[in-house]
């Protein structure tokens, strides 16, 4: 207990919290900062190659520990699980329709990199390792949520099916596929590799990742500004015990996987997480009925802050007390 | 200058769908088109702002096709199926245009 | 298809003045518009652009509304309002539109 | 509102041939206009995309003058002048515009 | 003396001053070379994130050498006073009409922060430490030249009042916001902060901001090739004579405030700078009537030069020579 | 030989090499990947102002070692020769009209600026030192191949004369400004200059560059999606012999000129590479029959990859095997 709140008191005054904070506040007032498109975009090509190189650099030097094989399997399953899991949630919490609630619970099976990222760097700072693999994990539970989220739907009578082409543009969609790139790149080159592009991808991360949270609060606060109406008590309340609910599946499934403190961490961190990138575009093509300001807002307005500001210390307190710093 | 009637059709639409937008009309026939950028945006679903995003989700772009009259039917449908059942707003403009042989 | 007469309305402006002429137009009763980036221009204040610019001043955007006509009268008087003292072009033109229910 | 009408000219040409393009139709007396930047877009030279684009070859810009009817030809002759040998589409649509006397 | 010009000299080879006149150059030749809006706009979220940071983190490390309090209030006065003397200085020298002296006045009482910044990186070339809270001086004289400006133009009987939306949007405008957001992040996390972020706002600072004024070069020298016409002698002498009255102000005052040399040469140098981001943008909205080619021209293209070749060496070598090195 | 295997095999497993390798397979998957025109536009500036400040930093550390006017004019020289060469080859090798031969011949006699770069980083990664007025021969070898292909495609009676406009375009290219103009800004600095923004041209630079060529690996890969129809395997092997032929070309040259080994496989470099940046926008301009798919296809989809992957390790190979490593 004294570490999680030592942990969290530490993690609140970070400059990565801070700076999402700000930014919240600054669209919250209605302030004219504002991170052009474009910028954001390179952002987070930046973070999600310096990620996923880092790890695949971490699989070459460490070797497999464990099995990855088994923790693909895992958080493919987590992801196809999860949405169940949290569309029953909202069906008995909020009063939103199938579809709505369908698109939901896809988000909330998927990931948030920024979330995992996130994570690390507060791993990071504490000194706990993670396998390096953790990254491809990630990676594999962006997709298995869309699919279920579509199955909920459909089971509503609402929605496509996943067609050829949907699956190509879930599949390939930039973010996994810039995240594996860089994570076979890294576990190629391995150490050699990562000497070579260490100044650009390790040393200013996190400094990086404060002007994209910064961002991500600017966008944060813009969303809850324009769709306060959506957030019933009943949605708040799963944005925030829905995080809670995944990581609690996660972790015995992290104990079963025999992973390492870092590593039990992040598959819970993974599991609370909510996508707000990859799930609200294939949302958009593929369940046009759904509201997307209902889905972004939770997602972006309410689960994410809750993560980086509590959820984040508490999954790593729990790993570390029951795993061992 | 030697004009001919055209008609220019201006389609604004979710940005995940600009592919197949693009696809659909392109199979119907029509392959001149041009894709404008779009910073933000109201409507029924409310207002909206490209700034900082980084997804795909909630933004849009403006697709320009200019056809000859006779084609424009032909254009509309195919857009229709695509715009259909998403957010979008498609416009028909009466114009005039040089060198018609292109169209 | 079924298509119905509205109008387009096409308004060039100010950067800095963006949020109020949307507030504006909202406020008239306008809800839907679209908003469109500029690179430059010229005019009697001679030519600009926005190329490595970081301050909204000497900046426009480019705001594009579909109307029914009978709102087109509402929709310029509150734009003017804005515009009256400022940059910026205001041109409007006869279009067709799908959905008419929408407008 | 007093309106009056006005021809919207809208010339989608290459990027490389921007300051050309604007140079000559300066020199044509018409001092107003404004550039817009496109994404993409499709004709007979095939599909192309700004993205990731270094290069001004293999980009378009869209170039929108609004002028009184009496000086249309006046453009169109200057504007062809560029466009004629190279990519490009040139289009003209009837409008009205507030404040004719900017024009 | 002998320190000025040394002073002078080392600057005048230096790549920031450099980067700016190979920017102007290639304007003026009509190059095509030009950075983008959202690169640009990327660049200075990232000098006032840095520097707003920094500046917290000092205070945070060394207390609050001197009072905060009273320079926030004598960098308020200034700012209200010195567009009155630019105003009295401009109907005097120029033809401009009262409105378009109002304007220019408004932003010459206002600040520049990457000319703030420039002499940051100058001081630190030459050791000189600083009061980390002149950040937030320099934030707060932002504002109140613009109330002075709007009030001498309404003396003419021109120009909006201060509403409520234009407080708002002069208040909270995005460089303000950010200046002041990551000075307080700065401030709250501290030295334990800053090192976690080092390396990305202090190693690579210098760099960053070379291309910041390669961009601000080519934006001066269009603005200068389009606008020759508004540089009559009157106003260029305007331009060049200004900052240096401001300076000349602004050193007994920091002299007063018992600043350090450091300090002191800030005080100056964001007494004698203009500002070409956020008052122009007021400008636009407050006082459609004034030519924005006049006021940008002086700004960016004549006083933003001055000051950077000439205008710092000298404020530098001044408080040098008063205060010692 | 056994040297030329094993530059070859460390390049391909380079972070350089396999970013490339993903920008093209995700491109030709049709992955949502891309990086926005603003982001690339500015990872570009940044290269071309670290290589051409390093480079004038350089020779103004180690003086000019050999002549830099001789070597100019040699690459000069190079640069109109070149085209004749490849229009030659290509009028036999494949059935393109005159014009659009001429077109292609004059990227191949201009340069590309990456294929550059990145073998200054393999030198670098082996040690070996090259005249740093090299980057000023870069520049001067970027414009006259568009002269030698306009007088290419007159013979044939197609395409503008270089009016005084176009000489202008050319010259004042944004691209040869900035290289120039940094190099001039690196020799003037020195070694002070240059350690002043060290951290930030220097120690990202490799990483940034995997980013610039994940992004021209998109684009690239776009473009043979587009253009599959012009690769008659004429074209083909017209772009992969080309490089050769230009490099042998330089060979002799640099030897002559008494080049370091560095220095001598970076003229066969310059030699080798086709332009993708400068010469497209120019034959838009003054060669509008020219078809852009196929100049864009062989430069950018062929040449440049086979460069990066082959090309260099055995231009840097044979500099070795013949001038010492
Ligand atoms: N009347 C209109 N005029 C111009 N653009 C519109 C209009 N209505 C909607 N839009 C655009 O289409 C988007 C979605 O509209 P809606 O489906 O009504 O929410 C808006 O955000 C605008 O960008
Ligand atoms: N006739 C026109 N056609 C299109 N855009 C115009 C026209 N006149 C002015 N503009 C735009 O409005 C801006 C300001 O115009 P002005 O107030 O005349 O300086 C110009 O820079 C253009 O972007
Ligand atoms: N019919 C059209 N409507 C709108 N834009 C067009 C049309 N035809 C061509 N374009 C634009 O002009 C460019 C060049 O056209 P083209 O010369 O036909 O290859 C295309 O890539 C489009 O951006
Ligand atoms: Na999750
Ligand atoms: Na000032
Ligand atoms: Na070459």
């Amino acid at each position: 207990m004294e570490t999680i709140l030592s942990v969290m008191a530490q993690n609140l005054v970070s400059p990565i919290v801070l700076s999402f904070a700000l930014g919240l506040l600054a669209a919250m007032a209605r302030s004219s900062l504002s991170v052009p498109e474009a910028a954001a975009k390179a952002l987070s090509i930046y973070l999600l190659f310096a990620i996923g190189f880092k790890g695949g650099a971490s699989v070459a030097a460490h070797g497999l520990e464990g099995s990855l094989v088994a923790a693909l399997i895992a958080g493919i399953a987590l992801s196809f699980v999860i949405p169940v899991i949290a569309f029953g949630l909202l069906r008995v919490m909020t009063r939103l329709s199938a579809v709505d609630a369908a698109a939901v619970a896809g988000h909330y099976g998927s990931i948030s990199i920024v979330t995992f990222v996130s994570a690390t760097a507060i791993l990071a700072s504490r000194a706990i390792d993670y396998e390096g693999y953790m990254v491809a994990v990630a990676a594999a539970m962006e997709a298995p949520a869309i699919v279920a989220a579509l199955w909920l739907a459909a089971r509503a009578g609402a929605g496509a099916r996943m067609d050829r082409e949907l699956w190509r543009e879930v599949l390939l969609n930039g973010s996994i596929v810039l995240l594996i790139g860089a994570f076979v790149i890294g576990a190629v080159t391995g150490e050699r590799g990562l000497k070579e592009i260490e100044s650009f991808i390790v040393s200013p991360f996190k400094g990086v990742l404060c002007l994209f949270l910064l961002d991500m609060g600017l966008v944060a606060g813009r969303g809850l500004r324009q769709a306060r109406s959506v957030l019933s008590p009943g949605a708040f309340a799963f944005a925030v015990l829905m995080p809670l609910a995944g990581a609690a599946l996660a972790l015995p499934v992290a104990i079963m996987l025999d992973l390492s403190t870092g590593g039990a961490a992040l598959l819970m961190v993974l599991s609370a997480s909510a996508s707000y990138i990859a799930v609200p575009a294939a949302m958009r093509v593929a369940l046009p009925e759904a509201n997307p300001s209902i889905y972004l807002t939770l997602s972006l307005g309410v689960t994410f802050p809750f993560n980086l500001a509590l959820g984040i210390p508490i999954y790593v307190a729990l790993a570390e007390f029951l795993l061992g710093a | 200058m030697q004009m001919n009637d055209a008609k220019r059709v201006e389609i604004i639409i979710e940005a995940p769908l600009e592919r197949r937008l693009l696809d659909t009309i392109s199979e119907a026939g029509v392959t001149g088109f041009t894709v404008l950028p779009v910073l933000g945006g109201s409507g029924r679903s409310g207002r909206w702002s490209r700034e900082g995003q980084v997804s795909a989700a909630g933004g849009m772009v403006a697709v320009v096709c200019i056809v000859r009259p006779e084609r424009v039917d032909q254009l509309l449908k195919a857009a229709f199926a695509v715009v259909e059942r998403h957010i979008g707003v498609v416009s028909v403009t009466d114009c005039q245009v040089l060198r018609a042989e292109r169209f």
